[in-house]
């Protein structure tokens, strides 16, 4: 009978009016600047440099400016001087580090490319979505210091992409210590210096999980 | 200003009265009439102004919570102070009137409807004792005053020179020839059985309770809620609400008469917009919900203007949930629904009103068989349109890609 | 108090009128026809008309107008160009003005020289709406009839009127 | 003068004021409101008369009202020829409406 669609639609309009009072699947809205969305896991907006230890960041950076991002990235928004010098990395060995890193995140269109080719894992995706300014050139520029975010960090926005990453680290690290360890032991000559971890499989396995809410 | 005798006395119903005229005795003999005036036209403005801004607030509270938001809820305690802070906002507002606008109809148009939406107050019956002004042929003269406000939609739409604003003109034209018809034919019943154009007296009428519990109101009455539904539909197209705010689309017509207002001349709009639909609002309280009456005869202690008052607010509660769920109709379904569904509908309730008035005398079981009688003239054209009015309209199916 | 009123009423009527007429955008004689409606109606309060003041404004300004300006909006020619109004021939209007002066001189000279018995009473002859109805429904009641024959009649024939032709079918083309 | 002569003065300008119109222009809308205000005045008398005449006879309300609806008839049939004198020509001025034939 005419009319019974609309009595059907009303009904679901003050359900929902009603229910908005008691029930929070029916009151999904979140007070912004109060509460803070809970994102998903695979949110990702702009890159960061990991670094090992977050007390010496500057220090402990992953990341040995290969450059291979810079070549990389689309936009062109990355830019990297290698440092003339070497500095000892987590691990202990001296690595060349980039002495500038720079991030130009209003180019930036977050295609993540940077993240994929790295062999280091030495630069993610950050989740950080407050970066309005009032700065237009400045202040979206961002530096080595800027970037620089801690592994613990890391593993608080991505966990098991993070622990994926780690695992992968450690194990290479291993395998490039037991290979250094056979190769002294098999010539025991003390030319074994600088076992740069360089296993050709380590970047396929890269490729980041697919996303947890698909 | 009131012509009625108290019949009433007790202290609540009279004290807007006394109020009132004691104030006026403070003054001298020569300006007592003219404050009498001043001081009703000054209270409904105040009454109604304070209603205007907390009702925008409602609304946006409603249509939030029926959307899973909250609404406006950051100025003042739970967004309180809103309505203000938007007065505030739209007088600072810059005026931009575009350069080829008919400047003097532009800004005539926002005035005009203004005071013709005002007008119609004045034959309200509030309560017992406050009707502005008693007039025998009142409810004529509500729709002819309401009439004459779609003239000024016309001029706001015609001196923007805009193209989408010159078709909500012509929308709005269209839309009220169409629904003027079914909103007059809808109260004539009222008008025979009560017997009287004067609002108070039709108030009378539905006095009295059976049993001290049913109210004698018209809308209890077959011919009365159908008459009432058709009211409240034509009411909606008339004051340009959601379902019918064709002359209004802002998804298609970028807003249409409003496109080229700005600042305060879009408030009045807006003010317009609401008066209106307070107006009809009461309007249907008074023929069809019994007015200032109590639904029950234990619950007269309330004063009338409180009765008066909630009912009126009920309406406009259902106004804003009907914008809430419906989605605005095509033109054409817009016309064919007032020519083909709601005219003929109106006009069998004529009879179905006749009939009704004609067995006021039947009692006992032909009390029944009166009942019966009049249920099956407004159920069955109903039914029987309805089928014609959405014949060869299947019901919409949705399909989605696989996901 | 009520021939002031009179004087204001009438100039109302009369310059909205007048100034409708001459004006050269066919909205703008509309809306101010309008307002010299309204100002009859003004002049049927005055008179003490109610109901059919009230019935004026309900005619004229809510349906009359309506069918005029949408009549103004269907037939205009282009959106840019003035609206259709052509300057008539000299000579039709000093015709035209002769003709309407004449019939003015006759019946301002017939209203002046007649011995019209105007009472001096100033009170309305008092004619409720209950009155009227009952008029209406009583010794008036065939005339009321045919004036709702008309009503549909008119409406009927004005829809037939301009709704738009039917497209030929090819058998009838010869 | 007294008041029903200036009724009468009021409503014999109009009259002339929609005559003029009607005689004139060749705007068909126009002389379609030329008639109407016309009609208009003659209702204008119809009160005059009835409220200044004297006797109680309220045929010149009813009259009125009568007037009105015709009025309102017209209108609707006048306005509805001129949008198909429009559909011909594709324009409205009288003196070219000279054909019988669509």
């Amino acid at each position: 009978m005419l009319g019974t669609g609309l009595i059907k639609g009303l009904a679901v309009t003050a359900k929902n009016l009603v229910g908005s009072y008691h029930d929070p699947a029916r009151y999904t809205t979140l007070e912004y600047p109060e509460v803070k969305p809970k994102l998903p896991e695979a949110y990702r907006n702009f890159p960061f440099l990991v670094t090992e230890n977050a007390t010496d960041p500057m220090g402990t950076l992953r990341c040995v400016a290969c450059q291979i991002c810079e070549k990389e990235c689309p936009p062109q928004c990355i830019y990297i001087e290698k440092s003339k010098d070497k500095k000892p990395d987590a691990a202990g060995k001296p690595q060349i580090y980039p002495a500038v890193f720079a991030i130009d995140t209003s180019v930036c269109m977050s295609c993540q490319i940077c993240v994929e080719v790295c062999p280091f894992d030495a630069i993610k995706m950050d989740q950080e979505y407050e970066i309005a300014t009032t700065d237009r050139f400045g202040a979206l520029l961002l530096n080595r210091e800027q970037l620089a975010k801690p592994n613990s960090y890391y593993h608080q926005i991505h966990p098991t992409e993070a622990v994926e990453v780690d695992a992968r680290l450690a194990e290479e690290r291993r395998a490039a210590e037991e290979k250094a360890k056979a190769a002294a032991a098999a010539k025991s000559a003390p030319k074994s210096a600088a076992p740069a971890p360089k296993p050709p499989a380590a970047p396929s396995a890269e490729a980041p999980k697919p996303p947890p809410a698909a | 200003m009131i012509a009625v005798a108290p019949t009433s006395d007790r202290f609540l119903e009279v004290a807007p009265l006394q109020l009132r005229d004691w104030f006026i005795g403070l003054l001298p003999q020569s300006l007592r009439w003219i404050t009498s005036g001043l001081i009703t036209v000054v209270a409904i403005l105040a009454v109604f102004g304070l209603l205007f801004a907390y009702l925008t607030l409602a609304e946006r509270k409603i249509l939030g919570r029926v959307q899973n938001r909250p609404g406006p809820n950051r100025t003042g305690w739970f967004g309180l102070l809103q309505p203000f802070a938007d007065g505030v906002k739209a007088l600072t507002k810059e005026d931009v009137v575009p350069r080829d606008a008919d400047q003097v109809l532009h800004y005539l148009a926002p005035v005009v409807l203004v005071a013709l939406s005002l007008l119609g107050f004045a034959v309200l019956p509030f309560g017992r004792h406050l009707v502005p002004v008693e007039l025998d042929a009142a409810v004529l003269y509500f729709f002819a005053a309401g009439a004459a406000t779609e003239l000024a939609v016309f001029m706001a739409g015609w001196a923007s020179r805009n193209k989408y604003s010159l078709l909500a003109a012509m929308r709005a034209l269209a839309q009220l020839i169409s629904y003027e018809l079914p909103l007059l034919l809808s109260f004539v019943p009222v008008v025979m059985l009560a017997g009287t154009l004067s609002t108070t007296e039709i108030v009378t009428a539905q006095g009295g309770w059976t049993g001290g519990w049913i109210p004698h109101w018209y809308v209890l009455t077959p011919w009365g809620f159908a008459g009432f539904v058709i009211f409240m539909i034509a009411a909606l197209a008339e004051s340009n609400r959601s379902p019918f705010d064709l002359p209004e689309a802002e998804s298609e017509l970028i807003a249409g008469h409003l496109t080229e207002y700005s600042g305060f001349k879009y408030a009045l709009f807006f003010m317009a917009e609401y008066f209106g639909m307070c107006a009809l609002s009461g309007m249907a309280v008074t023929l069809f919900l019994g007015g200032w009456q109590a639904p029950c005869a234990w619950l007269e202690f309330i004063p009338s203007y409180a009765w008066f008052a909630g009912k009126l607010l009920v309406l406009l509660l259902g106004f804003m949930w009907i914008r809430a769920t419906l989605p605005r109709l095509r033109m054409d379904q817009l016309t064919r629904l007032a020519w083909k569904f709601l005219v003929p509908l109106a006009l069998i309730n004529l009879g179905t009103a006749a009939f009704w008035s004609l067995t006021a005398g039947w009692t006992g079981p032909l009390q029944l068989v009166r009942w019966a009688v009049a249920l099956a003239l407004v159920v069955t054209p109903f039914v029987v349109m309805g089928r014609r009015l959405t014949a060869g309209v299947a019901p919409r199916t949705y399909r989605y890609a696989a996901s | 108090m009520m021939i002031p009123a009179l004087l204001l009423i009438a100039f109302v009527i009369l310059a909205s009128a007048g100034v409708a007429m001459v004006l050269r955008n066919l909205i703008h004689s509309a809306l101010l026809l309008v307002l010299s409606w309204t100002g009859i109606a003004a002049f049927y309060l005055w008179a003490g008309a109610e109901f059919v003041a009230f019935a004026q404004i309900l005619v004229y300004a809510g349906g009359i107008s309506m069918v005029v300006l949408f009549a103004v909006l269907l037939t205009r020619p282009a959106r840019d160009a003035e609206l259709p109004v052509t300057p008539p021939t000299v000579l039709r209007i000093a015709a035209g003005l002769m003709a309407s002066a004449m019939v003015g001189s006759i019946t301002v000279m017939a209203v002046l020289t007649s011995h019209l018995v105007a009472p001096a009473s100033a009170r309305a002859p008092g004619l409720t709406v209950k009155d009227l109805g009952a008029l209406l429904a009583g010794p008036h009641a065939a005339a009321l009839l045919l004036v709702g024959v008309i009503l549909t009649v008119a409406l009927l024939g004005a829809i037939i009127i301009a709704a738009p032709e039917p497209a030929p079918r090819p058998e009838d083309q010869p | 003068m007294s008041a029903l002569q200036l009724c009468l003065l009021l409503s014999s300008g109009l009259f002339c004021i929609g005559l003029t119109v009607a005689l004139t222009r060749s705007n068909a809308i126009l002389v379609l409101l030329g008639v109407e205000l016309m009609l208009n005045a003659a209702n204008l008398n119809f009160i005059a008369f009835w409220r200044f005449g004297g006797g109680s006879a309220s045929a010149g309300v009813v009259f009125v009202l009568f007037s009105i609806a015709v009025a309102a008839a017209e209108a609707a049939i006048g306005l509805a020829l001129v949008i198909a004198v429009y559909r011909h020509q594709r324009n409205i001025r009288l003196q070219e409406a000279t054909r019988l034939k669509g």
